[in-house]
């Protein structure tokens, strides 16, 4: 049996972004890591979450990992079942959404995320999946968490293209606009990243395999550091149990441990 | 539900947990903490599942200065503002359906007593579907050339950016209370409608809170079993109330139908100003709640309302493992 | 047994109203006569006929009388049944429904309805019950259908207030709002009364029992008669059989024989 | 249907009659009939019952120059663009759902081949909306500070005459053909779905054709049983395809699971030319419909793909007399 105390570095950021989540939160949650995560929180500290899914599921409970983000496992026995329309406009932009979860291929100071393209838009060099859901998301949700491996391309000073606004130039462009929310972390395999008062964003605490040197490396700009820069807990036995044993058996998610 | 879930920590796989704590209450209980004088409300239901269950005891409570909105404001706030809870009445079409005029409410009116604030139907829908949607204003392709416009100031108008026309906007509409009666719920709040499903959903997620009525409180399991019927989430809601025949004299598909004797009734009742008291005194005050209500009815006249059973065809969900 | 020749004002007016709808048509249907008028259509010469109901109903199939426009009987065993917005959004404002029912308290020389108030809006006389669907009706379905009694007061020139835009001053002014459609006919318990090319309302065919002066008598201006004016055929047998035995044997609507 | 129904001429109790003519053909009927080439087509479905069946047809029918727009192009555009059917894709996110990037597309796309028009998801679907309710734009708080408004200028604003600020909209889209897959669908072509909706509904209304693609055809009756969940009224359908798997290798709620194995496979389809050509030619060309398509697969795959079933719980509609 695997050692308890060895993780991989999925299962840090599953249960360092699972920790994030607060019990009564409205999550939602995209395949993969962010449903590890906010199962994860479910079930130890948060069981009052809420868990949306943008396919148009609330509190879904299925009796399998989904593989996909319209997965049947997460309609029979859930909640209730909606329209996109009605995910994005009665849930979304209603404002009902506490916590949305990103991905990103970049993401830069502020807190702005690129998914649509690498180069320019019209000459792409290479074409991505485009915004799906992400710019709304990024829009509507009181919060977002953003989830990415942490390397020096993926976190420029200035993303290509501002698929999901974050802060744009700082905290008071977003509000200008007459956005609330913003990015609320970054969580990578490296540490956590939280943003200042400016809405530029700042290493908050180091996953425990991690150096401060090691994420300045992989950030593309002169990432400021907190004074008090912390260092996360590993992930616990109860949590590596509950994502090995009942979330992802199959490490579909998770990765290798090695 | 039977479904060996593997992502719902089975120790906890109780409503409790899996969609917070119950909110069952009694109707006293749920008026007397989420109704406040001078709140406007919005007692939900086109025909069909309308609350006078709740109705009746926001006058009970004597709750005053309430801003009532209805598209169709219907015997239900024609009760109240005769028993003087309203300041004002937003609505579109005022009548007692199928039968003639809303008395009570038309003597304030006409005796400029009341304040209204009126639109057309699609004007109530759309400002409540902005109101749930979190939008200012909502677009609609009506009241241009009505006199509504020129007597409701705000109907406004934008130009389209890709006509260059001009369209009729209303504005968001988030009342304060939503009462909504449905059919079945969870203890939680998760309700299900079937039948005409008028403006329930929409003025659910407008609304700052949420008071739902049932008739009958079921278990998550009936819920889960077909999540596609759930229209009111159970996070709306704050208060769940249990009230079988909530909506008399109007109905609730499959329960009981619709009283229409009682509409009839209403011309005569509510045209008298002595014979409205009275009644107003024995039906509402005179009684501690539905059950007592209900009970005054002869029973012949109650089990006439009940129809026989046809179900629906079941469909399939599926076991994915 | 009742003479089949002798037939009321409200028979009339429903077999009236009932041939003026085609085959196909989608109707908006009320209750009451309009709902008898579109039934009996429909057993006639337009089984294609595919009815409306406000309270979101489509193709009921109910098992009595409906006494109300959102009756239980409208739903079970009908096709769809769907939200409030939903009936004015997607099957009104969408275009696709053709024939739409209006009553009125009065109607005007360009078929412009009221059904508001009588006198000022702010110190009414007499306050009616307000727009509904009406105005919602009048402005998206491609005609309309206005039922009345013929009486002075209640086709005034000009009407108190304009609840349901009929043409406005005439045929050009609806149109330069960009509204489709119009009012196509008036029934009356007097006669069947048509709008010409600038929108006007004429008389364009009597009822059996009807003269031309008793409709100018009860008319509040000085209307229009068609230089061939016809007079409308009585009741057929046929559709007086399925109004009292089918559709209204209760007599609810159809009102007495005398 | 079991009521005795007064206002129903007993003899014309027909689908016929009730409901029009029946609108069943096959489906290379169906898209020779309504497809056009140079059509704006609508295949509907998020994640959930894509109409991959009536997508092949349109590939080996040969049509071209189309449009293609959808929310998620999915393994189903990724297809009509290798084979050369398309001139251009509306989109919100282009990928293999669960799987990675879509090849064909972005191939074509980064090779500057293939115009694109792009939204969020929540402005893919706001065009529809607007589309399916008459209106010429939808306003939503979305777009606003993503460089998206600045590639794409059907992305406008507008000013809130309520609260004076600006608020981006999207234009109506009306697509010339919808096709729509559905569990089940009577014979006139309406509708029911249950599971994820999607925007199927939305998709149906604003089109100006709709191709209505279904597991099965019921009778009239379990249609009526259940109003509740016609989410496609039949009037709005030109033509009813009987098409059992007609999502594979999407997943139909209750009938089949998502075929997971072919999503993963396709990923290294796509990736190489020869490949792509040859599965086009195998499974596409090689084939006269969807019978022959799903018979080439192991029955053991095909078993597999079958769930247990989980039926919902009845609702009770009652029988008005």
């Amino acid at each position: 049996m695997t050692d308890e105390r060895e993780y991989s570095p999925g299962e840090m950021m599953v249960v360092s972004a699972a920790r994030l989540l607060e019990d009564g939160d409205r999550v939602l949650v995209g395949i993969g890591l962010p449903n590890l995560a906010a199962n994860l929180a479910k079930r130890l500290h948060a069981p009052n979450l809420v868990l949306f899914y943008e396919a148009g599921v609330v509190d879904a409970a299925p009796a399998r990992l989904p593989l996909s983000i319209g997965d049947p496992c997460l309609v029979t026995g859930a909640v209730s079942v909606c329209s996109m329309f009605d995910l994005f406009y009665l849930y979304l932009q209603r404002g009902l959404v506490d916590v949305g979860f990103l991905g990103a291929a970049q993401v830069d100071r502020y807190g702005n995320i690129n998914s649509t393209v690498i180069g320019e838009y019209e000459r792409p060099k290479v074409r991505l999946g485009g915004s799906g859901g992400a710019c709304d998301i990024a829009l509507s949700c009181r919060k977002t968490l953003i989830l990415l491996p942490h390397a020096k391309r993926r976190f420029p000073e200035k993303v290509d293209f501002i698929t999901s606004p974050g802060y744009l130039g700082g905290r008071s462009e977003r509000e200008a606009l007459g956005f609330r929310g913003g990015p609320e972390a970054v969580v990578t395999d490296l540490g956590l990243l939280k943003f200042d008062e400016n809405g530029e964003m700042f290493l908050y605490a180091l996953n425990p395999k991690a150096t401060v040197e090691q994420i300045l490396e992989n950030t593309g700009w002169n990432l400021k550091v907190a004074d008090d820069v912390k260092v996360l807990d590993p992930p616990t036995d109860e949590e590596l149990r509950i994502l090995r044993e009942e979330l992802d058996p199959n490490r579909v998610y998770l990765g290798r441990l090695d | 539900m039977t479904t060996n879930s593997v992502m719902t920590n089975p120790s906890s796989e109780t409503e409790a947990s899996r969609c917070g704590p119950s909110k069952v209450m009694s109707m006293t209980e749920a008026i007397s903490k989420y109704v406040r004088d001078g709140d406007l409300l919005y007692l939900a239901g086109f025909t069909h599942l309308i609350p006078f269950a709740a109705a009746h005891e926001i006058i009970r409570q004597g709750k005053k200065d309430l801003v009532l909105a209805r598209a169709t404001p219907d015997l239900i706030y024609d009760q109240m503002i005769a028993a003087g809870c309203a300041r004002k009445v937003i609505f579109s079409w005022a009548g007692n359906p199928g039968v003639g005029p809303l008395r009570a409410f038309r003597k304030k009116v006409e005796a400029g007593e009341l304040e209204i604030e009126e639109y057309t139907h699609f004007g109530t829908v759309a400002r409540l579907m902005a109101g749930a949607g979190g939008l200012p204003f909502f677009p609609l392709k009506t009241n241009t050339g009505s006199d509504l416009v020129k007597k409701n100031p705000s109907i406004k108008s934008v130009v389209c950016p890709y006509t260059g026309r001009e369209i009729s906007v209303v504005p968001a509409l988030n009342p304060d209370v939503a009462v909504i009666h449905v059919q079945r719920a969870d203890a939680t709040g998760n309700g299900q409608i079937w039948g005409i499903v008028g403006e329930q959903r929409e003025a659910a997620f407008a609304s700052k809170r949420v008071i739902l009525t049932t008739e009958e409180i079921v278990s998550e399991d009936v819920i889960r079993s077909d999540p596609a019927r759930t229209l009111i989430p159970g996070f709306l809601v704050s208060a769940v109330v249990e009230e079988p025949w909530g909506a008399h004299p109007s109905y609730a598909q499959g329960y009981y139908d619709r009283d229409n004797q009682f509409y009839l009734e209403w011309e005569a009742i509510s045209k008298d100003e002595a014979r409205l008291d009275e009644w107003l005194r024995e039906w509402v005050f005179g009684v501690k709640g539905r059950r007592e209500y209900m009970s005054k009815f002869e029973s012949s006249r109650v089990l006439s309302l009940i129809p026989k059973s046809q179900y629906s065809a079941p469909v399939d969900y599926g076991i994915y493992l």
